[in-house]
């Protein structure tokens, strides 16, 4: 039961997905359209789990008063009030999730400002770590260092006034020498999907039941 | 000893000096205008010169499929394209594919209309000329000239006036918006019976004379996503509508394969394209100058050129230091 | 006999070549049937004015109206739900001032008519039929079908109603996925192969990752200043492939660090990768022999969005400073995020990706990095267990028959250029997997 | 108003976050907290809003639909979880989810992943009227492929003429290729910064139009 079970889902599961690929008939698209309308609703239920664990992680750093508890705090309380706010708190008092409202606030210029600029430390980032990165310490490194540098150029109007043939050297190397490299990848990826899909389905690869081994 | 100290210390300068670089040279351009030239390139040309060949009797697209995330890059294009249509005339649906895209929308349209602007559009809202609706005028001279007429002067500095409903609609966000371009196809209204603002579509000017997208000559989807895919498959695909893509510049090469096989009439790419579109627009007199694109511009080569520096001084240092005949930094590839 | 493994990819590529030619012939024959739209835009109204002997049956309205369509033809279309079905109707013989084409369909036998198409004048006469939601087509139901010419103004004029000729109805087989098919079975024949040989205790050589071999030792340093690792299992959901493979690392180093005693933080992006990871480490500290030192706030969830999370896990790398952090799995754009903090708060990194996109920057920045493919190859690495060392070996076996092809177009290539033949075009189209959707 | 309050917020917790380029502070950890929770705290309310409820709770609610009941009852299974003697009934769930996108993932990697990948790398070298470099680069592509793979092979020493050298020249051109990569995306990061500092300096501060 506790192991058979699932294998056996997952077995099932499986190779009726796979064989369903090649069947446009009608009976095999409806057989999709359940997947597609039940896998949403299955794999929403699962945030509870990660609100159980948010919720048990600061509630511990509270009451073992650890380091910078206080902020566990700034976590709990929206995190309840947010789908408080939004869903059941009356429209007149602030509620509800379109602007104006408080739900729609925290959103909008807590959440999205923070994302975005979360996003753009990047630009920062990018930076330091080309500093520190790009050093001819190999003849390796320097080719990941020429191939950096001649693309970067090529990318602004400074790298046109240099020659018309900067932007243009940039782009070959994007076009040609980056795309066998990608294309290498992407095949050795693929193939080492597959044979993760089939190792799970057929029930070699058993780690993600939990536990390495019974 | 002390030559090398210094080389030492340079190769292991405090990142924040970097950070402080970056975040100088991001700042600065925008009060000392260099205007580094931008060279434009085909791709963004064919989408001018298309949009170029409209006129009152058209229309245009124009989705916003981005986020706040990608505002910078995929924003000035959909002002851009929005103004190029304004100055010709060219009516101008706009729509969004997710709530958050709706929001790029309205500040998208705020920004031309707003008198703050250099080079705006006065606002005309659906409620305020609907006298002249009532009298049947539907050319767009004669609703200028009756607007006039009524005593409305055109404020100093603006370009033209937006008459909403004639000159721009706001469809906005439509729930499954896959569907929704799918839907248009056939009828627009029916997708969309009321704007933002509850204004109903169906007494819009623009809808009686563009009722689907068969009757509309172009889209550009400005996009941070794989949305604009949607417009190639379920509106070129399906009717053979034009679609430009505004997407931003990681993106860019991904679908340059679109423009080679035709199916896109044009791209832009990241604030690059933008600024290309800026250039062009400023060239032929239509915006008196240059946007926020062509800004950004001299900020990414000044960005650009900043990274290369700290590239080839931590080399200098490294060489000079001989660092290269020792093996002190960390290995690993 | 060591050399016998080659056999088994030339085998399989003769196979692939014979049963692709086979299916390239049953491809050609569904081109056909199915001219793509853009060429037919033009022929069929040349070539139906100019031979348009039907023409005269058709009764010309004396009165000013436009002339009707004519003979409408309803097929059922191949490869599909029998949720569609292709219509093409015969244009009138004088087209002058007809606008466009309305066509009209309803359940045979009921008495509304629905618009489902609206052609314009001078575009393809054949459509399909069925895209459209808000008229769907039902498999097994017969349909009638009538079209009108309609002028500027709006007004109709109908042709006759034709019962469909076929009714829709759905295929049991794709004939457009034959080469996917193929390749499927090629790539299972070869994995199940090689799980057989692994199974039966024949050894098998596995090149040395650096990256691997560096884990025991970065938990190692991680011990001896005392201090934790940190442990990123990717930002993508179970079901990627990435994922689990770092979820099988994951119970590796989690055992490693159970018998050092070195604290251990996952912090997880999907819920239900939390629980799996949950459970891995602490399946990993009883087989450590230590189940007591397991604690149950080291795994944890954080947050579903992107760059919350990277601003939680980056607060949690500049205050517990780990002495050693692994992002292992799939990463976005925050992979140069979270690798450039880690790499300002001291620690030793290693990094395993398969998103080509993000690997430049785990390069740069990290002492290790598995690249794509070398991620996946870890488990089997680090388990040793003879049926993921087969699974490897079969891969390898795939790789060479695709080295093979792009051997066989480099020759092909030189040969066409110096005796101007199509060998290259021959291999692309032999391989050229059909798009059929 | 309500957009104006809006402004002043994001314009202080974008200062927060910049703050952690000095140092870790209290300021970017409050942010930090912030965020966190509140993201969830939205994912829970847009679930809700946006999946179950119209995906699970109208339909059956309006009669009819109730095989939705079964989906709805394998999500439940995930909160036996907290239920440590029950615990592995959350393994159910999983196994769906895991079969069947394994399932459907199969065929599509074989066609996305590799038969499209291998039928794009089969061009011609040379064609009427192509430019010496973009025949160099057809050359270049496919050797650069084949050297790649090579590269990525497990179970054969990367010694000799063709492992050892073709290996060698495969993490060559993996390493042209990341670099370009790297420059490519710098221009893509540093908008990102603008847009940031256009906010602070125009929406926020009205320095710039």
């Amino acid at each position: 039961m506790k192991r058979t079970v699932p294998l056996l889902i997952v077995l099932v599961g499986g190779i009726l997905m796979m064989v369903q690929y090649f069947i446009p008939h009608q009976v095999s698209q409806s057989i999709f359209n359940y997947y597609t309308d039940w896998a949403p609703i299955v794999s929403s239920f699962a945030l509870i789990l990660g609100i159980g664990s948010l919720t048990r992680v600061h509630a511990h750093k509270i009451r073992r008063k650890a380091d910078n508890w206080q902020y566990s705090w700034a976590v709990l309380i929206p995190l309840y009030l947010m789908p408080v706010l939004g869903l059941i708190w009356p429209k007149s008092m602030g509620g509800g999730m379109d602007a104006p409202s408080i739900f729609h606030f925290m959103y909008m210029y807590i959440q999205i400002p923070i994302q975005a600029t979360m996003f753009s430390l990047l630009a920062f980032y990018i930076a330091s770590a080309a500093f520190r990165a790009f050093r001819a310490k190999s003849a390796l490194a320097t080719v990941l260092l020429l191939a950096a540098v001649v693309v970067m150029l090529g990318q602004v109007p400074i790298g046109e006034l240099l020659g018309s043939w900067f932007p243009k050297l940039g782009l070959w190397i994007l076009r040609y020498p980056n795309l066998a490299a990608k294309r290498a990848i992407m095949l050795g990826v693929g193939f080492g999907m597959l044979a993760t899909n089939l190792k799970i389905i057929f029930g070699v690869e058993r780690n993600w039941l939990g536990g390495v081994g019974k | 000893m002390s030559a090398v100290s210094i080389w030492e210390r340079m190769l292991n300068i405090d990142r924040r000096w970097i950070f402080l670089g970056i975040g100088i040279v991001s700042v600065v351009p925008f009060f000392l205008r260099f205007g580094l030239p931008v060279v434009t390139t085909d791709e963004v040309e064919s989408i001018y010169n298309y949009v170029d060949s409209l006129g009152s009797e058209d229309a245009i697209f124009v989705s916003f499929d981005f986020a706040p995330g990608t505002q910078a890059e995929n924003m000035p294009m959909a002002v851009a394209v929005i103004r190029h249509a304004f100055h010709n005339h060219v009516p101008v649906f706009m729509t969004a594919s997710f709530p958050i895209h709706q929001t790029m929308m309205i500040s998208a349209i705020d920004y031309v209309l707003n008198p703050q602007t250099e080079g705006f559009y006065q606002n005309v809202p659906f409620g305020e000329w609907e006298r002249i609706r009532e009298k049947g005028i539907t050319d767009r001279d004669e609703i200028v000239a009756a607007w006039e007429a009524e005593g409305n002067e055109l404020p100093d500095g603006a370009l033209g006036w937006a008459f909403e409903g004639r000159d721009y609609a706001l469809l906005g966000f439509a729930p499954v918006f896959n569907l929704v371009i799918l839907g248009m196809t056939n009828s627009i209204e029916t997708q969309y019976p009321q704007d933002i603002n509850g204004n109903p579509t169906g007494e819009m000017p623009m809808l009686h004379e563009h009722k689907s997208l068969r009757e509309v000559d172009m889209v550009l989807t400005c996009s941070g996503s794989g949305v604009c895919v949607w417009w190639v498959t379920f509106a070129r695909e399906k009717i053979g509508l034009p679609v430009a893509f505004g997407v931003t510049a990681v993106m860019a090469t991904d679908y340059y394969p679109y423009i080679q096989t035709g199916q896109v009439l044009g791209q832009m790419g990241g604030l690059r394209g933008a600024a290309e579109y800026e250039v062009m627009l400023e060239e032929n007199g239509i915006t008196p100058s240059t946007d926020k694109a062509f800004t950004g511009m001299d900020v990414q080569s000044a960005a650009h050129i900043l990274i290369i520096l700290f590239i080839i001084i931590g080399n200098i240092a490294y060489f000079a230091g001989g660092f290269h005949k020792k093996r002190l930094l960390k290995g690993g590839r | 006999m060591r050399n016998c493994w080659i056999g088994v990819p030339v085998l399989g590529i003769v196979f692939l070549l014979t049963s692709l030619s086979w299916a390239q012939q049953s491809d050609a024959v569904d081109r056909d049937m199915s001219v793509p739209p853009d060429e037919v835009t033009e022929k069929p109204v040349a070539d139906d004015v100019a031979l348009q002997p039907v023409a005269e049956r058709i009764p010309v309205e004396p009165s000013r109206g436009l002339a009707p369509p004519g003979a409408i033809m309803v097929k059922n279309k191949e490869n599909d739900a029998g949720d569609q079905l292709v219509v093409s109707f015969e244009l009138p013989a004088d087209t002058t001032g007809i606008f466009a084409y309305r066509i009209y369909r309803r359940v045979s036998g009921e008495k509304d008519w629905d618009l489902v198409k609206v052609v314009a004048a001078g575009e393809p006469t054949e459509f399909i039929d069925g895209y459209d939601p808000e008229f769907p087509v039902m498999p097994g139901t017969l349909y009638e079908y009538r079209i009108a010419s309609v002028d500027p103004e709006g007004n109709e004029y109908f042709g006759e109603i034709q019962v469909a000729q076929e009714t829709p109805h759905g295929e049991w087989y794709h004939t457009g996925k034959t080469k996917v098919l193929i390749a499927c079975a090629i790539f299972m024949g070869l994995i199940f192969f090689y799980f057989n040989r692994a199974q039966r205790g024949v050894k098998m050589y596995l090149r040395p990752i650096a990256g691997i071999e560096a884990i025991d030792e970065a938990i190692g340093r991680a011990t001896e200043m005392g201090k934790p690792v940190l442990y990123v299992p990717g930002l993508s959901d179970i079901a990627d492939v990435a994922t689990i493979a770092s979820l099988t690392i994951l119970g590796r180093v989690a055992k490693k660090v159970a018998e050092y005693q070195t604290p251990l933080m996952v912090p997880n992006r999907d819920p239900i990768v939390y629980t799996v990871a949950e459970e891995s480490v602490k399946q990993a500290y009883l087989e450590a022999g230590r189940p007591d030192a397991y604690d149950p706030d080291s795994v944890f969830f954080l947050t579903t969005s992107q760059f919350a999370f990277v601003a939680g896990v980056n607060g949690i790398m500049m205050r517990e400073k780990p002495a050693t952090n692994f992002y292992l799995g799939m990463f976005w754009a925050e992979s140069l995020l979270l690798a450039e903090t880690g790499s300002l708060s001291g620690a030793i990194q290693i990094a395993g990706t398969d998103a080509v996109t993000q690997l430049p920057f785990f390069i740069t920045t990290c002492d290790y990095t598995l690249i794509g493919e070398e991620l996946y190859a870890a488990s089997a690495y680090l388990g040793q267990e003879p049926k993921q060392i087969g699974a490897l070996k079969g891969q390898d076996a795939c790789k060479a028959i695709i080295i093979t092809f792009i051997t066989a177009a480099l020759a092909f290539g030189v040969l066409d250029l110096l005796f101007k033949s199509d060998l290259v075009e021959w291999l692309s189209n032999f391989l050229a997997s059909p798009i059929v959707e | 108003m309500y957009d104006v309050i809006g402004i002043w917020a994001g314009a202080f917790f974008t200062l927060a976050i910049y703050s952690f380029l000095y140092k870790e502070n209290p300021i970017y950890r409050l942010a930090e907290h912030l965020v966190v929770g509140i993201s969830l705290g939205y994912g829970i309310a847009v679930t809700y809003s946006n999946v179950l409820k119209p995906r699970l709770i109208d339909p059956v609610n309006s009669g009819g639909h109730w095989i939705l009941v079964i989906p709805g009852l394998m999500g439940f299974l995930y909160i036996t979880r907290f239920f440590p003697r029950i615990s592995w009934l959350s393994r159910y769930p999983i196994a769906l989810l895991m079969g069947t996108s394994m399932g459907v993932a199969f065929p599509l990697t074989m066609k996305a992943a590799v038969l499209r990948q291998l039928e794009s790398a089969i061009i011609p070298l040379y064609r009427e009227g192509m430019s010496w470099d973009v025949v160099l680069g057809s050359v270049i592509m496919l050797l650069g492929t084949l050297a790649a793979l090579i590269y990525f092979f497990f179970s054969k020493p990367h010694k000799g003429p063709f492992f050892g050298f073709g290996s060698r020249i495969g993490i060559w051109v993996i390493m042209l290729g990341f670099g370009a990569t790297f420059g490519f995306t710098v221009m893509g990061r540093i908008s990102l910064l603008i847009g940031r500092v256009q906010f602070l300096l125009s929406d926020w501060l009205h320095l710039i139009k």
